[in-house]
């Protein structure tokens, strides 16, 4: 920007550096930079002399060696013979995963103990405040090493099913908890089974279809139909016909005790289930938070107003509250998922194989090479993040309230 | 002015009884012994000084607040816990603000729409025709696809005007509709309700424009501490109060 | 009063109407119970529900901490005393309450002196917490960290001493100079306390701690909730100078100044904690010269530092942002430059509005302090999974364990964030 | 500066041992540290300080435990520590020697009726991560193609809960440390050591690669507690031999002859010294991981070369 | 009361001088070629409409906005960006806002003692006396111990004037420092500028109280869209104004 008139050129005298505000962040930059500078060259050259003295080097080619360990719960193919930037993509997968069904679940956690808070109910809301303070006020860590701990120490072991009289059984013959997990059956995808399966795809479709269809209706000739029912019984009543008429091709691998283990079905090991649930009930309290919060930010007015043209309860918080209080509870909201990938880290305490387990973890102790596991899983947690923000942004400039 | 008031046509139909009601917020007694008869096509103004009960008043009517002894009846209907009651008069009678409560997320056009379409379950199209035609009554059709946000306060109160109209109500209730605007706005809203008056619409509305007042009332209520105090036309009321307080409160507002 | 009518308008009130009491059904428990439990038929639904959990609860926990069992040496015992009745085993926590709290290192002869500087944080907390609290008490709040730094890690007294008497050095250069100008201000007090430091160094004598009055404790002898404590307090107070200063930065027009302190920010507010805590754990030491022995308490604490520093610049910002412009103008048209503005002006006002949020962030971090559990560190998490769930007696004692932990935590957690609130609410009615 | 001036003008020890692991190091109920690799440090204060108290135990766990010694934050690492190829040479670590034979073994309940690892086929295994262990258990299970499922776990401590609370049929580590884990059960008896052991696993204290005086000092450290069990030389008879021993070579051990201890840089008595710490190796065997101890482990493989067992220390000579 | 205003002094020394000054917001012209000489003791009124660039102008008097084109020099100094210049032109100019910006965190008395303590660096006891002295001036002493939040509108208007004046300036600047107050509150404040005026204090002043301008200016200034639209002395400022676009806002303003 071209400045204040200022006195001629040339008269350039060193006191300007201070005491001119046009040199002035100049040099006050320049100092940081040079400070900058000085503390990353010093550290560096630590870092270096330190390598040197201990005959190390930074390199990442250890990333293409066999692992030589083993994971128990992967997504992708892998085995001991797999390098180890392959133990560190099945780390990924598995935060994700988890972190993924954690998101889901605090939310389901954190609007029900929101709304319920709300309650004009006032054991249920006394009940929801209770929850909140208890799991926000008390550490995620502890919170996850509780949890694994009954999953571990209190389900019974596989082998109390065994035996004439067996001191478990499985729910309905079907699923399995065990302290390794819960088993429950796996599909067996019999000829045919694509049919039903396209059959319950068109559902969905259809029933987005419908509740179009509802609306528009409304909009053109003022009649509501009903959406609930109508909705549940496209969704399911297709695709159990066309089960039946394809001639049930979808059977059940039902987990059965073999060996040591029960064998067949899926398993949903007890670390991932320890932690999806402990980070889920966590975040689920602040989420309630939120979610009391939004609500509560939109005036009591909006919904006087809204009573006061005729709405019905339900309608008023469907078309008038809602739509306001998720412009306030979405972008909190977010940063819990951001939070909740993060605490995800902590499944080294449960044995989980994420990221921080396996790169972090397992890799970094059979390589020795802390500097570059650790430099890596930062450059990971850190692109989640910057992409979680970006996602914000782009929803908070969508949403933002037009104004004068 | 008093005659532009005596003008409007004035009908022996009751559209509102309100008899022997009380109300308690906890155990303070903010409505006591209420009772007022207003006729349709009757415009009610009323005052008093603040924390009287006057918008407690006019948000018994249409059940925004519960009154727990007395009865209000509002065309015939009784206002009772019973839901389709309360629906029915809630769709009878249209209501404003002092803050104007638009729905922020909504254009005005689909505010002034939304509860044609959801209670009254009018068409889209026809819902929109008749929301342009108010729109147009309260003279900003041209306003009709912005947000609440882009108008300046005289056009939102305006906009809620048109809204509630929407609903085509026999009764408008008004609490306070100008109080929180800029002079200059003050009259394009106090000009809109006029102009409602004229029409013969039935009102009840809370304001200290006096002269407002003058120029449409049929009646001037007068509360103060949850009773009605006095009542009376409105030449009548602001020339020659009967009441010590009156007096008093009429001092103050008119000496300002 | 049926004289109101169209016809005949006026009407006077003659006699006043006294206020009556409300009908009993508007009132007293009935009214209570209908409104708030009963209201409708799906909420009575609700009603039963939350009872039967409440239920639940308290049948499962109220005999076991009732049949609890305060007084055996192990689990066997104690399983034996139960005779298998389902009670808790408490005495697992008045058998090692001593390693929960302080850790299996510390000396148990010296737990008071943790305990009393504990009971000092109080006396020098309070009036940071509470503003009515006479301004004097301050002078305790700022000696305090010397003396707890004494009184838990012991060593001869010099040590405290010389650091104090650094920063008063510091200090007293600070004002004498900062009225010339901030930078020569603060940095001349940097470098008088350098100097002291220095040269008190030299004068310590070298066998000092030997023959101190509190004997010396090395700090990985710290362990237990002592230590959560003391990280927490240490980095919460260490990271509100950080805060501002990186506030203040990212707030800043020169550009560059701006982008170091948002790359900072970001970096640090993207990351776990934990992997922060492997950078203490096994990459930092590789970043100071091999000759320095930073311990692995003094790495963690730099680490966590950093990242509250970066959370509660944040909360700062945020302040900042709430102040009207016109204060700064107020400030730059009298005639005062940029410290004196944010000194005088901007941050203690900035600083008021943000403290509810540094207390969350603080609680938060608090909370965060058992993750040091994870790289070897020995509080008050890592005693249960470690030393005392691995022990012959113990092993298997999770829920009294695990419940302690948890309650100590909610005690304190749960204390700040209430005062927290009252102070949100006070500083919404405060004259402003 | 060598790591030895360091460790003497510092006036203490760093060493880094396990968090805790009964016999080889943990703290016990006073918080003191006590076992076979905490004897060795002792050994190394005593030899260089002349105080076998002058250690700062750094408890280490197995991701932590190469940096700290990579970045000088202990002097040497006595951590239960496999000697391998890659940790000598790619960590750039020097393994001074070995001061246990071990194998790595499964422990699995009575109850479970297993005899043979190779009957473990769809077991689920407990861990620890970071640790040769792994990498072997890997391997045994893919040359026998059989499968497993591996639990990892931290810690000790971690394992040994996983596995009594049954989420894990069998748990797998060193043998000694098996034996140690099994030891401080409420009921041994319940559990059995399977027969095979499937890896070499000696371990022994390492120090950073590149400081070769101080390397010798640990090395000579450790082999002076062997030797002096190979002669004789006890802590109890230690003053006597000292005096009136006619063996030369215990002359030169306990330094009344020759100038070993000013060639390794310290004094003539720090054999001496390091022996008066705890004992002889023999000693130190016994009294924390020996038979009357509740590990109760034979010396097995850890019996001097004289007696058929591996420990064979280079003459001081 | 044209008199009044000729009564006062003005000298010939120069205070303000600005030549050909521009300046814009990105690519936004808000004042174009700005001159303007101010005589010592002279008091200027500002008017013109909103956006007008009024408050940019004044503003940049005091550096609060810097200018790119033209220059500024007031008492002699060339405004530069040489902090030392600014800081001097500072201390030589005080500056009322339209919301006082009083400090909430500190007393009456603090605020005013601040900025003498710590830039003119005057010990506290002496500096507080001058504080008083000013308090007194604008007759609220018995405040000085309170907050700000604690007092009327009007009273922080005068307890801000009595803060700049603690600096001694020799020009104070005004932006329209009645506009957020109150009728009642307007006079005091105005009263007391006039009082300033009457000691010969050069001010500039944006305002729309004609009655102040008519009473204390001697020259009124309309600006409109970033120019000089017009000056003069007020009385044929008012009666007579030259520019239809000065008619037009003088109609509007005056008509109000
Ligand atoms: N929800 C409530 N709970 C308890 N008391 C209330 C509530 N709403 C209003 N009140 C009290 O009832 C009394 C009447 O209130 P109301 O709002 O009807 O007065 P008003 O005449 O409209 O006053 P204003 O002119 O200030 O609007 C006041 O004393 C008020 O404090
Ligand atoms: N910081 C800014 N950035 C961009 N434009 C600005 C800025 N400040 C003011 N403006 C614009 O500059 C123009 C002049 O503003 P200014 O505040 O000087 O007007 P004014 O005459 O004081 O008006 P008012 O009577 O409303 O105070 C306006 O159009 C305004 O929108
Ligand atoms: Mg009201
Ligand atoms: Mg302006």
């Amino acid at each position: 920007m071209t400045t204040l008139t200022d006195p001629p050129q040339g008269s350039f005298r060193l006191s300007m550096l201070i005491n001119d505000t046009r040199y002035r962040s100049l040099t006050f930059q320049a100092i940081a930079l040079l400070l900058l500078i000085v503390s990353i060259a010093y550290l560096a050259n630590n870092l270096f002399a330190n390598l040197a003295a201990a005959g190390l080097n930074i390199a990442y080619d250890f990333l293409g060696t066999p692992a030589g360990y083993d994971i128990n719960q992967t997504l992708v193919e892998y085995n001991s013979r797999s390098t180890h930037a392959r133990a560190a993509l099945v780390g990924i997968l598995n935060t994700l995963l988890v972190a993924f069904l954690s998101c889901v679940m605090a939310t389901v956690f954190g609007v029900l103990a929101g709304v319920l808070r709300l309650s004009n109910n006032w054991l249920v809301a006394k009940l929801m405040s209770f929850y909140v303070e208890i799991f926000r006020n008390i550490p995620v860590l502890i919170w996850i090493i509780i949890i694994f701990t009954i999953m571990t120490a209190v389900m019974p072991a596989p082998r109390a099913f065994r035996g004439d009289e067996p001191e478990a059984s499985m729910l309905l013959g079907l699923v399995a908890f065990t302290n390794r997990g819960i088993y429950i059956p796996a599909p067996v995808w019999g000829p045919g089974s694509l049919v039903v399966v396209a059959t319950f795809i068109v559902s969905i479709v259809g029933v987005i279809g419908y509740r179009r269809y509802a609306t528009n209706l409304l909009y053109s000739t003022g009649k509501l139909l009903p959406t609930g029912w109508p909705s549940l019984a496209i969704l399911f009543v297709p695709t159990i016909l066309m089960f039946y008429i394809m001639g049930r091709p979808i059977g059940l691998d039902i987990p059965e005790l073999g060996g040591f283990n029960f064998r067949g079905g899926i398993q949903v090991g007890a670390p991932l289930i320890a932690l999806w649930f402990a980070l889920s009930i966590y975040t689920g309290a602040f989420i309630a938070e939120n979610v009391r919060a939004g609500i509560q930010a939109v005036s009591k007015g909006q919904t006087e107003a809204a009573s006061a043209l005729g709405l019905r309860p339900g309608r008023v918080m469907k078309l008038v509250v809602l739509p306001q209080a998720l412009r306030v509870i979405i972008p909190p909201l977010i940063s819990q998922y951001l939070n909740i990938t993060k605490n995800s880290s902590l499944a080294i305490a449960v044995g989980y194989a994420d990221i921080t387990a396996t790169l972090g973890g397992i890799t970094l102790n059979q390589t020795g090479r802390a500097i570059e596991c650790v430099l890596l899983l930062m450059l990971f947690y850190l692109t989640i993040s910057l992409l979680i923000s970006a996602v914000m942004n782009v929803y908070n400039n969508a949403v933002k309230l037009k104004e004068r | 002015m008093a005659e532009a008031a005596t003008q409007m046509k004035v009908s022996d139909e009751i559209a509102i009884t309100i008899t022997k009601m009380n109300k308690w917020y906890g155990s303070f007694h903010v409505l006591r012994d209420i009772d007022l008869v207003v006729n349709r096509g009757e415009r009610i103004v009323i005052c008093g000084p603040s924390g009287s009960g006057k918008s407690t008043l006019i948000r018994c009517i249409n059940a925004l607040e519960e009154h727990q002894q007395g009865s209000i009846e509002v065309d015939g209907t009784l206002l009772s816990s019973d839901l389709k009651n309360i629906d029915k008069i809630r769709s009878e009678v249209g209501m404003c603000f002092q803050h104007f409560n638009l729905f922020p997320h909504l254009t005005i056009l689909e505010n002034c729409t939304l509860a044609p379409i959801w209670v009254r379950k009018t068409p889209k199209k026809e819902a929109e025709e008749t929301a342009m035609h108010f729109l147009e009554k309260v003279k900003i059709p041209d306003q009709a696809n912005k947000y609440p946000g882009q108008l300046s306060g005289g056009q939102q109160q305006r906009v809620a005007i048109a809204r509630s109209l929407c609903m085509r109500p026999r009764i408008m209730l008004f609490d306070e509709p100008t109080s929180a605007l800029d002079p200059e706005m003050i009259k394009e809203v106090l000009d809109t309700m006029i102009e409602l008056a004229e029409e013969g619409m039935t009102m009840l509305c809370v304001t200290h424009e006096m002269g407002f007042a003058r120029q449409v009332a049929n009646r001037v209520i007068f509360m103060d501490a949850g009773q009605i105090v006095e009542q009376n036309e409105p030449e009548a009321f602001f020339n020659n109060p009967q009441s010590p307080r009156t007096q008093l409160f009429l001092s103050q507002i008119l000496g300002h | 009063m049926s004289d109101i009518h169209a016809n005949s308008v006026a009407f006077v009130r003659k006699t006043e109407i006294p206020p009556a009491p409300p009908p009993y059904a508007a009132t007293g428990p009935v009214k209570w119970l209908r409104e708030n439990l009963f209201a409708t038929p799906a909420n009575s639904l609700l009603t039963i529900a939350a009872l039967y959990v409440i239920w639940l609860i308290l049948s499962g926990a109220l005999p076991w901490i009732a049949n609890g069992i305060w007084t055996t040496s192990s689990l066997t015992e104690c399983r034996q005393a139960l005779d298998g009745v389902a009670g808790a085993c408490f005495s697992v926590l008045t058998e090692r309450w001593n390693q929960l709290l302080f850790g299996f290192q510390y000396p148990s002869e010296f737990y008071w002196r943790p305990t009393l500087a504990l009971v000092l944080l109080f006396v020098a907390a309070a009036p940071v917490l509470f503003f009515d609290l006479p301004r004097k008490l301050l002078v305790f709040t700022a000696v305090y960290p010397f003396i707890a730094f004494w009184l838990i890690w012991g060593g001869t007294i010099l040590t405290p001493i010389l650091a104090l008497a650094g920063v008063i050095a510091g200090a007293l250069v600070y004002q004498r100079l900062v009225t010339g100008s901030f930078a020569y201000g603060f940095f001349g007090g940097i470098i008088a306390a350098f100097i002291v430091w220095t040269v008190g160094g030299w004068i310590i004598p070298a066998g000092a701690s030997d023959s101190a009055m509190l004997t010396a404790v090395p700090s990985r002898d710290l362990g237990g909730f002592m230590l959560n404590m003391m990280l927490g307090v240490t980095c919460v107070t260490l990271s509100v100078p950080i805060g501002i200063a990186l506030a203040l930065g990212r707030q800043s027009s020169m550009p560059l100044i701006k982008m170091i302190c948002v790359v900072f920010i970001e970096f640090i507010r993207g990351v776990p904690l934990i992997t922060l805590l492997f950078v203490a754990s096994v990459m930092l030491a590789y970043f100071f010269p091999p000759e320095s022995t930073l311990d692995l308490f003094l790495r963690v604490v730099i680490m966590i530092t950093m990242f509250s520093s970066a959370y509660i610049a944040e909360v700062i910002r945020g302040g900042l942002a709430a102040l009207p412009k016109g204060q700064y103008e107020a400030a730059d048209s009298l005639g005062l430059d940029y410290p004196q503005a944010m000194r005088l002006i901007i941050l203690p006002q900035a600083l008021k509005i943000s403290i509810p949020g540094i207390v969350n962030i603080a609680v938060g971090l608090f909370k965060d302090t058992t993750l040091v559990s994870v790289i070897g560190m020995f509080d008050i998490v890592g005693m249960i999974r470690g030393p005392i769930l691995a022990s012959t007696e113990w092993n298997g004692v999770y829920w009294e364990l695990l419940g302690f932990a948890s309650v100590l935590f909610f005690i304190v957690c749960y204390g700040i964030s209430q005062y927290s609130q009252w102070l949100e609410r006070r500083l919404a009615t405060d004259h402003r | 500066a060598g790591t030895l001036d360091d460790v003497k003008a510092r006036g203490t020890l760093n060493c880094g041992v396990n968090t805790g692991l009964v016999g080889f190091a943990a703290p016990d109920a006073n918080g003191e540290w006590k076992g076979v690799d905490v004897a060795v440090c002792r050994a190394v204060a005593a030899a260089v300080l002349n105080d076998p108290t002058a250690v700062e135990f750094v408890p280490t766990t197995g991701k932590t435990r190469f940096t700290a010694l990579a970045s000088g934050e202990i002097d040497m690492l006595s951590r239960v520590t496999t000697w391998t190829f890659s940790r000598d040479v790619d960590l750039k670590f020097t393994f001074v020697g070995v001061n246990y034979y071990d194998g790595q073994g499964f422990m699995v309940p009575k109850a479970l009726g297993v005899s043979s690892a190779r009957e473990l086929d769809g077991a689920t295994v407990c861990v620890q991560t970071g640790t040769t262990t792994e990498l072997n258990l890997a391997d045994f299970f893919r040359t026998n193609n059989i499968s497993y499922e591996p639990v990892p776990v931290e810690t000790t401590a971690e394992g040994q809960q996983q596995y009594l609370a049954g989420s894990c049929d069998t748990y797998t580590t060193d043998a000694s440390a098996l034996a140690a884990t099994r030891a401080s059960f409420e009921a041994p008896g319940d559990h059995v050591i399977l027969p095979e052991i499937i890896s070499k696993e000696p371990l022994g204290p390492l120090v950073r690669h590149g400081d070769d005086e101080w390397a010798d000092v640990v090395r000579w450290t450790l082999n002076a507690l062997i030797t002096a069990e190979e002669l004789g030389v006890t802590s109890a008879n230690l003053d006597e031999m000292a005096a009136n021993s006619e063996n030369p070579e215990v002359a030169r051990l306990l330094g009344t002859e020759g100038t070993l201890g000013e060639m390794l840089g310290l004094d003539a008595a720090w054999a001496k010294r390091a022996i008066a710490a705890e004992g002889n190796y023999g000693e130190i065997f016994a009294r924390h991981i020996g038979e009357e101890t509740p590990i109760g482990l034979a010396r097995g493989l850890n019996a001097q070369w004289t007696d058929g067992g591996l420990l064979y220390s280079p003459p001081f000579r």
